[in-house]
């Protein structure tokens, strides 16, 4: 009598409560297509934009056959940015105008590569800046912490490349060790080698700084909240408590937020470490003006930048129910 | 070991103290600091312009290429073509002077409109400007201006105004968010019982009184923002060109001698952008902490 | 068993520094308060009279500096019995001038935690608390009923999910929630304010302490869910019997639920006796504060006359800068001329004029 | 400086004149050990490794390695055989037959048979070069073949369109093998072929790594014999300082292009050889002489005498260079050693603009009908290379003392070379070129060659130059040539089209366990064969 009743509440309610997150990450994710399609756009309207018309090569083919006359001439602007959109979404990105390799493969070969050197200095900043913030949020700021959150703020201030320079050469010249990640193939692998790429990025990529401030004071103020006030009160642990709303929130939210920063310091790292990232090839396209090329890498990055902010949202949305009803 | 901290109690009237000294000496520090380097970089700007220089920044010495510090009178040596380190980091700062403020007037008036769109009037405009800023934040900056680089010609200008452009997110959300907690207080409802205008409140009552700091310290951040895009551009070709010095290509032609043990040249310009960013990082922050968290206890 | 209190509070200080006026805030200033077995004791006084700061202070629960300077508070129950501010000199540092404290220095880091390791197996196990604001001292980021049997795991002897969440449950049951299955899986965000209460209540009482503190568990919800709220507290009380201190600036709510009844202002108890006696009978032998403080309460006639409310003249103290003799002697409006002087040159003491009744009042007795 | 080198090398091909300073015979049956391996770092990766559309040096050292000509050259610069055994070249010098090895294989892909080279390789290789859709820098240089025959498998016959001078040595293209296209009639980029290439070559691909390493490996059934080293090593760098320190560090083995700031510091260190060969290209100072300013043969003078040219070579190249007076290679048999390169003087510089109407303004600088002197000048962006900024700095330097004001511009490659060749937006440009090796000049100074994106950029044009260059080109006659050559040179030097600066020692650096390298001044690997590493020394 009472049994069968709870449980057909209980499934309502898990109903009620699953299907609104479920939603609400599809509509992220809409929202997400639609960004990257925005995206697309921009980079279609520079290269429109940009003198040259880099776009009648690229479509050549596609524009004489869809349209049987002369490329870039008749057609408008938006019939070629649909041509384009379309020939993106089967995948086709175009060859390469230098190597003449199609772009897709290319484009993923090196993603992947700055994927690990981005996600590689991002937990290096992490593991830096949320410490000293956990650190200076529960106990204010001591003499200690100050210095560290001073370090934190001379390492975001100081030119990438200049670092990167001084750890290749204390690292030859104390250490003995040449570090370049990749490009190694005969010599030994070790893991310094992928190391101090990541470190110098790590440290130096300009949002270290902006890391401490953000996590310290998100999470002085959830420690300042009332519910945490509570959770002393019956003797739970505070970091229990405080952990969704101070940490992992603002954790995934800085994720989200640097993930662009971090992939415009890779361009810097990249060269210098000798990484073969996309950073480093999109400074050869730009120098190249392979547009198809860059084109491809730009969308690339904007896809990174989405990925880290829809985990940000589906993080967000999971954890605080709140945000379903908002 | 024990930390005391001091309390002393004063039984005095407190009214009238000054914000400064209900600051933190933490911030006084920052901000004292950054207030140095501003106005180092002020006095830099006057003794560029007026040429009051210890040697001419153009001036190329070939006997003297690449002179350690002290040398026949250069403070802090020469670089790869003889010319003074110093005179050229004096007068570097002019090469982010103009092309920094066109960032940060960039930034600020398109970010304040955008901001003020989305928090006042809301409904289809907060989606779409909320929108166009999700999508500005999906460029990663140094890759946009890459992208920037190949279709157009490298040019600082065009470099900060993309700067500029992809700040623009930063500026609005603030300006949302102030907003917003505004209307939150029904500070906004209020004033428009009392019949004031739109305009008024927003500009007057919104962005003049509640907005001021925040925007001064945009502005600050993003000073020190397009230093250091810069100095990156530098390194790989694209930054400000010779003749003209900025602290990026200083840096970026010296560190050539880096390897070869040759220090000098790098670091020095290196030395004044971190100083000088942090200058400007710190100043953002004291002013922060001061006028918008800690109000009072 | 030995007889006596359960929670007997002496002297107790506890001050903030106003960094932006450079000066002590004199929160709770030398207060004496004893909780005895089964009673509930009321703590009523306007805002800022520093009746919260008292019951955060038994917790442990001030985090601003300098917090708790000095004082003693004992807990007495079946299982501990302590001295809840034990060593607290240790950690400050005051210096006196004619008996004022003129600068007060506190190792606020060390003394949280010797107080987080102090109070460990008090605070929720014997002492558990009930905040004002039900909705924001929830966890939002958690299910009710799982913060429920998180206290239950905390702080009673049921060591297994399950039957913590039996217990979870029952408890939900018995601050009346209705479908407390389906409540058990909401959050907090889910709920009305009302509801948020019942479950602090729940959660608190879950612990199953010796004593509870209910600090102002009825502000800021509607008045009809007040008295829902004050009800329940009432029959709880009747049925459960846990030891309450009770901190509410409204009158109606004490009187409904406590025994006895302390009166502060500006951070001092300024009567102490029955709740009976004290806030019931309209006579003169009360201090003059608890008399306004009655006759701010608005009476069936004065609301059917719609004379206007008697409110008490002139601001709460402000604790910063106090006054040399009584502190409630610039809003008093029963001085004599007799007693001005003492009134305004000495602090009266906190003397008993009759059986358990304490006032604080130069109107009573002379220097 | 070097990258501009390496796009016009493949419009001007050189004159092979510099004795290389290590020399010997080599057979393959010379005792010397197998084993080893090379790393050797570049700046930059090659974009393609086909003969065909490459155009970097990158790609052009590769292919020595992997591919073979006709005919080869040797260490003497001594046209010998490759893949054709013997050659005859007809009376009136048009026809010419090649009989080729039998011996010669393609490399084998894995699980096949390695198929024959064969006379169908070498006509489809002239067809594809030569077809339409093909994009190649090569398609001019032999456009003088009318006709390509087949007489049998193992004989192919070139008609030419007319005898030219020295025209053996342009049948060293690498021959591609028809099989290995994708389409036989033309290759483009996007054809598979050019970054899997197969060839008859000493080294055959293993594979690109994913950090675009290209991975060579000795051919076991090379026809001239196995070369010694198992495998080369191509390793991209994208920071020369950062290349620099790999070599010091022994991270690789061989720098093929030492940065000058570099040489001091390995001339002191044991462990390497610091090779020097001619660069084989010179630099220059390009006017354009469209402006009026600069039409006069005296304004550009004046501009050469106020160049203190040893100074710059000294302080920025440590010497390592010959200065110029003329297109030509020096030492070559064109350069007309007669022509002195003017000195450095600027009172002669001075007095020139003087004679030429200009006189000093107000604020120093020198004008002429209110016109002041103040110009142009457009470089391209060379990341790093602070020998060309200094180049340039300095130039500016000299010239504002005599009182022209130069105004430096540094441009995007791309956009540089639009201002350049299509838009001729600039008054001064800063390039180098490669020597042509017939020393052919025409495409530099005839006034026919002025158009868009044609080489005579600075539209020189003078009727002597036209015709003698004209008359150069229709003689068969050596040294009827080289009088001709050498008037031309003095008419350039003197009329100043250029301010020609000089032609660089390169140095290549390698480890010492490196031995027997004989070094081909650009395309580098040429004799890469022979080189061996000791067993002792072999990782």
């Amino acid at each position: 009598m009472r049994y069968p009743a709870f449980f057909k509440a209980r499934s309502a309610m898990k109903l009620a409560s699953i299907r609104p997150i479920t939603v609400l990450i599809s509509r992220e994710l809409a929202i997400a297509v639609l960004l990257l399609l925005g995206v697309s756009f921009v980079v279609f309207l520079v290269l429109f934009l940009s003198p040259g018309d880099p776009f009648s090569s690229l479509l050549k083919e596609q524009m004489t056959s869809a349209a049987g006359s002369h490329p870039g001439e008749s057609a408008p602007w938006y019939s070629q940015y649909l041509l384009w959109l379309a020939n993106i979404t089967r995948g086709n990105l175009g060859t390469s105008i230098r190597t003449g390799l199609p772009v897709l493969n290319e484009v993923i070969r090196v993603g992947i590569n700055t994927l690990y050197l981005t996600l590689g200095s991002l937990l290096v900043t992490l593991l830096i800046a949320v410490p000293i913030a956990i650190v200076s949020a529960r106990h204010g700021l001591t003499p200690v912490n100050w210095v560290l959150t001073m370090f934190t703020y001379v390492a975001s201030a100081l030119p990438v490349f200049w670092l990167a320079y001084i750890v290749i050469y204390i690292s030859m010249h104390r250490f003995g060790l040449f570090p370049l990640a990749f490009g190694s193939s005969t010599q030994k692998w070790n893991w310094l080698h992928f190391m101090l790429p990541v470190l110098v990025l790590g440290l130096s990529n300009g949002t270290m700084g902006e890391v401490v401030r953000h996590m310290r004071e998100e999470l002085s103020r959830v420690f300042s909240e009332e519910y945490i006030c509570t959770a002393r009160a019956k003797g739970a642990s505070i970091w229990k408590h405080a952990f969704k709303e101070g940490f992992l929130i603002p954790i995934t939210e800085i994720i989200a937020a640097k993930i662009p920063y971090i992939l415009g310091g890779a361009v810097v790292v990249e060269q210098v470490f000798n990484w073969p990232g996309m950073g480093r090839m999109a400074w050869q396209a730009a120098q190249d003006r392979d547009y198809p090329l860059i084109m491809a890498i730009t969308l690339m990055a904007a896809i990174f930048v989405r990925l880290g902010s829809l985990i940000h949202r589906a993080v967000h949305i999971v954890v605080n129910p709140r945000s379903s009803r908002e | 070991m024990k930390r005391y901290t001091q309390h002393t109690t004063e039984f005095s009237d407190s009214a009238g103290v000054p914000f400064w000294k209900k600051a933190a000496p933490v911030d006084r520090v920052y901000i004292g600091y950054g207030l140095f380097i501003v106005l180092l970089v002020v006095i830099s700007y006057i003794l560029g312009a007026t040429h009051f220089l210890p040697f001419d920044p153009q001036e190329i010495n070939m006997d003297l290429l690449m002179a350690p510090p002290q040398t026949e009178g250069h403070l802090l040596g020469t670089d790869f073509m003889g010319r003074d380190i110093l005179s050229r980091l004096i007068i570097g700062i002019q090469a982010y002077f103009l092309p920094g403020l066109l960032a940060i007037g960039i930034a600020l008036v398109l970010g304040t409109c955008f901001g003020v769109l989305a928090g006042y009037w809301g409904g289809g405009l907060d989606i779409a400007s909320t929108f166009l800023s999700n999508l500005l934040n999906s460029f990663p900056r140094l890759v946009l201006i890459l992208l920037m680089v190949a279709a157009f010609k490298p040019n600082i200008y065009l470099v900060m105004a993309v700067v500029g452009i992809t700040s623009i997110p930063t500026v609005a959300s603030l300006i949302k968010s102030k907003i917003q907690f505004l209307k939150q207080k029904n500070f906004i409802e209020a004033a428009t019982a009392l019949g004031l205008k739109n305009a008024a409140i927003i500009f007057k009552h919104i962005l003049w009184h509640n907005c001021r700091s925040v925007l001064i310290i945009q502005a600050t951040l993003g000073m020190a923002e397009a230093i250091l895009i810069e100095t990156s551009l530098s390194y790989l070709g694209f930054g400000v060109q010779e003749p003209t010095p900025s602290w990026g290509n200083m840096v970026q032609s010296g560190a050539n001698y880096f390897m070869q043990g040759n220090f000098w040249p790098s670091t020095a310009p290196a030395l004044t952008i971190l100083l000088t960013i942090m200058g400007f990082h710190l100043l953002g922050d004291g002013l922060n902490n001061i006028l918008e968290r800690k109000r009072d206890q | 068993m030995t007889a006596g209190p359960v929670l007997k509070i002496e002297n107790l200080r506890t001050f903030f520094y106003s960094r932006s006026k450079q000066a002590f805030s004199r929160a709770v200033d030398g207060v004496d308060l004893a909780l005895e077995k089964g009673e509930t004791l009321g703590i009523v006084g306007e805002s800022g009279s520093g009746k919260s700061v008292t019951a955060l202070s038994v917790m442990g629960l001030v985090t601003a500096e300098p917090g708790v300077v000095s004082g003693k508070i004992g807990l007495k129950t079946d299982g501990i019995q302590k001295n809840l501010l034990q060593n607290i000199e240790d950690y400050v540092n005051m210096t006196q001038n004619n008996g004022r404290i003129m600068h007060v220095s506190k190792d606020n880091r060390g003394w949280q935690r010797h107080v987080d390791r102090h109070l460990r197996g008090v605070r929720g196990k014997e002492i558990a608390m009930i905040f004002q604001n039900p909705k924001a001292s929830m966890n939002p980021f958690s299910s009710v009923g799982r913060q429920i049997q998180e206290a239950v795991l905390l702080n009673t002897s049921i060591k297994n999910p399950r039957e913590a969440k039996e217990r979870a449950l029952y408890w939900l049951e018995q601050v009346k929630i209705d479908s407390p299955q389906l409540r058990y899986d909401n959050n907090p965000f889910g709920l009305s304010g009302g509801m948020c209460q019942r479950a602090m209540i729940a959660m608190a009482l879950s612990s199953e302490p010796s004593v509870l503190i209910a600090d102002e568990p009825t502000t800021g919800l509607d008045a009809t869910i007040q008295s829902k709220i004050v009800s329940l507290l009432a029959e709880l009380k009747s049925s459960v019997g846990v030891t309450t201190l009770l901190i509410s600036h409204d009158i109606d709510v004490i009187k409904t639920l406590s025994d006895r009844v302390a009166v502060m202002y500006g951070g001092r108890v300024l009567e102490y006796g029955p709740s009976r006696d004290i806030l019931s009978k309209v006579d003169n032998e009360k201090h003059p504060y608890t008399a306004a403080l009655l006759a701010s309460i608005p009476t069936a006639r004065q609301i059917r006359e719609k004379s206007y409310l008697q409110a008490i003249k002139g601001d709460v103290i402000d604790t910063i800068n106090l006054p040399r003799g009584c502190r409630f002697y610039p809003r008093c409006r029963q001085v004599t001329d007799q007693i001005r002087e003492q009134c305004k040159q000495r602090e009266p003491d906190l003397r008993e004029i009759a059986s358990n009744q304490s006032v604080r009042c130069w109107l009573y007795f002379d220097a | 400086m070097k990258r501009l080198a390496s796009v016009f090398l493949t419009i001007f091909f050189l004159v092979l004149v510099m004795m290389l300073p290590q020399a010997g015979a080599l057979s393959k049956e010379d005792g010397s050990p197998d084993g080893g391996a090379l790393n050797y770092g570049e700046y930059g990766r090659p974009a393609t490794l086909d003969p065909i559309t490459s155009n970097d040096m990158i790609a052009l050292r590769v292919c020595e390695l992997i591919f073979n000509g006709l005919v080869g050259i040797d260490e003497k610069q001594e046209i010998v055989d490759d893949l054709a055994q013997r050659w005859d070249i007809s009376e009136d010098g048009r026809i010419y037959t090649f009989y080729l090895r039998q011996d010669v294989t393609w490399h084998a892909l894995e699980g096949q048979d390695p198929v024959p080279f064969t006379a169908d390789d070498v006509i489809m290789t002239y067809n594809v070069m030569m077809h339409p859709q093909t994009i190649t820098p090569l398609k001019v240089r032999y456009e003088f073949i009318d006709t390509v025959t087949k007489i049998d498998d193992y004989t192919v016959r070139f008609t030419l369109k007319r005898p030219i001078l020295n025209a053996l040595a342009r049948f060293s293209f690498k021959i591609i093998p028809k099989h290995g296209l994708q389409n036989s009639e033309f290759i483009t980029r996007e054809d598979p072929f050019v970054q899997h290439p197969i060839g008859t070559g000493p080294y055959m691909l293993k594979n690109i790594t994913a950090e675009r390493e290209v991975i060579l490996v000795a051919n076991e059934n090379y026809f001239k014999g196995r070369p010694h080293v198992d495998k080369f090593i191509a390793r991209p760098f994208a920071d020369q300082n950062i290349m620099g320190q790999a070599l010091m560090f022994n991270a690789i083995d061989m720098i093929v292009l030492v940065n000058h700031r570099d040489i001091p510091q390995l001339q002191g260190d044991k462990r390497f050889v610091l090779q020097p060969y001619n660069a084989l290209s010179y630099s220059f100072f390009g006017f354009n002489m469209r402006n009026p300013l600069l039409a006069d043969k005296r304004v550009r003078k004046a501009f050469t005498y106020a160049v203190n040219r040893k100074e710059m070579l000294d302080s920025f190249f440590q010497g390592q260079g010959t200065i110029i007076s003329g297109p030509f290679a020096p030492g070559s048999w064109a350069y007309n050693l007669d022509v002195a390169p003017l000195p450095y003087d600027p009172g002669k510089a001075q007095q020139l603009l003087t004679e030429a109407g200009f006189t000093r303004g107000d604020n120093g600088i020198m004008e002429k009908d209110g016109k002041p002197l103040s110009l142009t000048l457009k470089v391209p962006i060379a990341k790093e290379s602070e020998a060309v900024k200094r180049v340039i700095l300095a130039f500016r330097n000299y010239l504002s003392k005599i009182g022209v004001e130069i105004n430096a511009e540094f441009q995007e490659w791309l956009a540089w070379k639009e201002d350049i060749f299509l838009n001729h937006d600039f008054d001064i440009m800063f390039a180098s070129w490669v020597f042509d090796d017939s020393a052919d000049i025409s495409s530099l100074f005839h006034s026919a060659e002025a158009g868009p994106w044609k080489n005579n950029f600075g539209a020189f044009s003078n009727p002597d130059v036209d015709s003698l260059i004209v008359e150069s080109k229709l003689t068969l006659d050596h040294e009827k040539r080289r009088t001709i050559n050498r008037k031309l040179h003095d008419i350039i030097a003197d009329e100043n089209p250029y301010t020609f600066l000089w032609t660089l020692t390169n140095y290549a650096a390698y480890n010492k366990k490196l031995r027997r390298v004989a070094i081909h001044p650009y395309k580098f690997f040429t004799f890469a064969d022979g080189w061996f590493i000791p067993k002792s020394e072999q990782r």
